[in-house]
């Protein structure tokens, strides 16, 4: 039995808890006169309080709102999943239709023991699932639900959406690299490879949006979208970007990182209890940032008629497209590797660039319609 | 001192650290890395001259992203160089890479 | 102290770029450098120049430093071996000698005065500068890029002889 | 205060407040969870057998080949994303540089694509 070497967590833990004391200290400060105004308003009229954006931050399109769809949407995959494939699905935990499940899976993560493998490089191993939380849920701060609930009605959102989903791939190989598992470093590589092939239809297939509405700021493209979805105009980058999008979610049609017949769980096989939960939670939090962001762009965001007030609008449509891939894990089987990265490069792009093409041409006839 | 030599000065210092890195490092990935760092350098002294010497803004952003472009290529270059001396010599320290046969 | 930002970031990015030279494994000195590209990125936003500073990060974070990471992870932790002295002071004089040489030529900026602002800045102009006077450049630099990968690809090449 | 309300201070907030609460989700798991630590317990997990010395390089190096182009789009990507923000100010014939651009990218891929096959990276 070989000794055990110093225990790392402990250490970890007293240094983790002066961090977050600095931190909440650090952030109390800064939203200190926001967090004054918002209890004034909770007296004066409670109703303004919706539209400050220390409540956008932290409820509506922040963090609540984000962590309880993450939690809905858990539920609803495995149930969906479970019925395309003619079984029950979580049935027994809380009341109907095993609808605490979530909830008692993420008290069972927090219980289980975090194990950290002696070769592992212990300082890159426990920070990794923290950065995969964060570059996952950062984006969710550009996305516009409606003209007010946006947090940061930013002029480059679209471009500082793509700068910061630029880190998962580097957070996806840090992972790779300090878990030393043979499992997890193929894992990891095969993520890479299919996050490198399929960031580049995303990119292109985003561009004919930029191009109609005519600047990157996410409000602007959505606005601009009051006629005419952008879908009818660019059909074929829509189907790229959905395409694209369960690619850079690591979704079923495209599970090779994770293919659990081969590879245990891809990159994230040395990770045990809350570790292996938050990478769980970043990834449903991407889902939820990807899906608005698609909906943003060639769904029209808040656009409709005149039934529904315009957050409404875009709520349905960002639970629509999240319904829909959370469903295509139960409907297609895994793809082979090489055949995910040659479709990527061998019809994706082409696609895209054909689609380009065809809107730069039309210039005359697009500005008529739109502008 | 005005503004626009703060921003030069760091520039210099960026070129002082790759150039240290070039010349005192082993490892042929530090040596990219320096070069890296200086090419970041020469990018945020157009980057200083653009904001408050004379460069247009528009003029320097088109010069920048050429040298980030440019910059890209050398560097996958220069990575597919190490991978392949890695792969026959199994080693990829620069000192000791200095005889052409095996 | 009015350039306060400035130093903050002089500080950060320059920690960053030693760390990423001096740290003992290349995984640490890796992750310094993108971090070092965060920090270039910051000094762009800081500047000015959004368009290009939201581009550095997509393009070297995104791009380049996860090629360098992946060529850490395939090279692997070379064997730290001693450092030899001469070479260190050599590097140090090296870099100690250009920074003073541009300290010097700097103290004739002194007297620089200083330029009012910037006209605000639109991408149609970026655009248009790219496009009319870069037009055809544009091309070589797409040659020159398939080039360098059509010839890392070459390089990279698995002899049959499978040496590694 | 200097950051004001302007977009880029609640970037920042937002920023600290995910990294605290990644630091909450482990320090709660912390305390929580056991920690009954063992030496096979922390073997690297490999289905039970011995890690055998690694033979990566070959498997490694399958998609090189795509890495390197994803490098190239990013950085073509830069000039269109300044050329498709301006849309509506170039007229066709005036943005013939960006679109026989993006349909020059096109052989190179196939090119290198065929060249990665047959070279075996």
């Amino acid at each position: 039995m070989q000794e055990l070497d110093k225990d790392y967590a402990s250490s970890f833990v007293k240094y983790s808890i002066v961090a977050v004391i600095i931190l909440l200290a650090l952030v109390l400060y800064l939203i200190y006169p926001y967090l004054l105004a918002l209890l004034q308003l909770l007296f004066l009229n409670p109703s303004a309080i919706l539209n400050t954006t220390l409540f956008k931050l932290l409820i509506f399109p922040g963090l609540i709102y984000v962590s309880i769809v993450a939690l809905i949407a858990e539920w609803v995959e495995r149930k969906l999943v479970a019925r395309i494939q003619v079984r029950v699905g979580p049935f027994y935990v809380g009341g109907w239709e095993g609808l605490l499940q979530p909830i008692a899976d993420l008290f069972k993560l927090i219980t289980k023991e975090i194990i950290i493998p002696k070769h592992a490089d212990k300082n890159i191993f426990i920070l990794s699932p923290v950065l995969a939380f964060i570059v996952g849920a950062l984006p969710i701060i550009v996305i516009p639900y409606s003209p007010t609930y946006v947090i940061w009605d930013y002029q480059f959102g679209l471009l500082l959406y793509f700068a910061i989903l630029a880190f998962y791939p580097l957070v996806v190989l840090l992972a790779a690299w300090s878990s030393n598992n043979k499992y997890s470093f193929i894992g990891g590589l095969r993520a890479l490879y299919q996050q490198a092939s399929y960031e580049v239809p995303l990119f292109l297939a985003a561009l004919p949006a930029v191009m109609l509405a005519g600047s990157f700021s996410l409000t602007a493209i959505a606005s601009a979208q009051a006629k005419v979805w952008f879908i009818l105009f660019a059909p074929l980058s829509a189907i790229v970007f959905f395409a694209g999008m369960m690619a850079e979610l690591e979704r079923i049609p495209f599970d090779m990182p994770e293919a659990d017949s081969e590879l245990v769980s891809g990159w994230t096989t040395e990770y045990s209890g809350i570790a292996w939960g938050l990478f769980q939670f970043g990834a449903y939090v991407k889902l939820l940032a990807y899906s608005g962001f698609f909906v943003t762009i060639f769904l029209g965001g808040w656009q409709g008629p005149a039934i529904l007030p315009p957050l409404f609008w875009s709520l349905l449509k960002v639970s629509i497209v999240v319904l829909i891939l959370l469903s295509v894990r139960g409907f297609f089987p895994r793809i082979r590797i090489d055949q995910l990265v040659r479709a990527g490069w061998g019809r994706l792009i082409p696609i895209c660039i054909l689609n380009i093409v065809i809107i730069a041409l039309l210039q005359p006839y697009i500005v008529s319609i739109l502008r | 001192m005005n503004e626009l030599s703060v921003y030069i000065i760091a520039s210099v210092i960026f070129l002082a650290i790759g150039v240290y890195g070039i010349i005192a490092k082993r490892n042929a990935i530090r040596i990219l890395f320096a070069i890296e760092i200086v090419i970041n350098a020469a990018n945020l002294n157009i980057a200083a001259f653009a904001r408050y010497g004379s460069l247009a803004l528009s003029q320097a952003q088109a010069i920048a992203i050429f040298v980030i472009g440019i910059a890209a290529a050398e560097a996958a270059v220069g990575l597919a160089i190490i991978i392949q001396a890695f792969r026959l010599r199994g080693k990829i320290n620069v000192d000791e890479m200095n005889e052409m046969k095996e | 102290m009015d350039f306060i930002v400035p130093i903050i970031l002089i500080i950060f990015s320059s920690i960053a770029a030693i760390l990423s030279l001096e740290s003992r494994s290349l995984v640490y000195g890796a992750v310094s450098l993108a971090i070092f590209f965060l920090g270039l990125s910051l000094f762009f936003f800081y500047l000015g120049l959004t368009y290009l500073a939201i581009f550095q990060v997509a393009v070297y974070v995104g791009a380049i430093a996860v090629l360098i990471m992946f060529t850490v992870m395939v090279v692997g932790e070379g064997q730290r071996r001693k450092r030899s002295v001469p070479l260190l002071a050599m590097g140090l004089l090296g870099g100690a000698i250009i920074l003073a040489s541009f300290i010097m030529g700097i103290s004739y900026f002194f007297s620089l005065p200083n330029p009012s602002m910037q006209p605000s800045f639109t991408l149609v102009s970026l655009a248009r500068y790219v496009m009319d006077n870069y037009g055809l450049i544009l091309f070589i630099l797409a040659l020159l890029l398939t080039s360098a990968a059509y010839g890392a690809v070459a390089l990279a090449r698995r002899e049959v002889e499978e040496t590694a | 205060m200097y950051l004001g309300d302007g977009g880029p201070f609640w970037f920042a907030v937002f920023l600290l407040i995910g990294i605290a609460g990644g630091l909450l989700f482990y320090l709660v798991a912390f305390i929580l969870a056991p920690r009954a630590r063992s030496a096979i317990k922390e073997e690297t997990f490999e289905s039970g057998q011995i890690p055998p010395g690694g033979k990566r390089v070959r498997l490694v190096m399958q998609y090189f080949a795509f890495l390197l182009l994803f490098l190239i789009f990013d950085v073509v990507s830069m000039f269109l994303y300044a050329w498709g923000a301006s849309y509506y100010s170039f007229a066709p014939s005036q943005s013939i540089y960006a679109i026989v651009l993006l349909i020059l990218l096109l052989p190179p891929i196939y090119i290198t694509l065929k060249v990665a096959k047959s070279v075996g990276v």
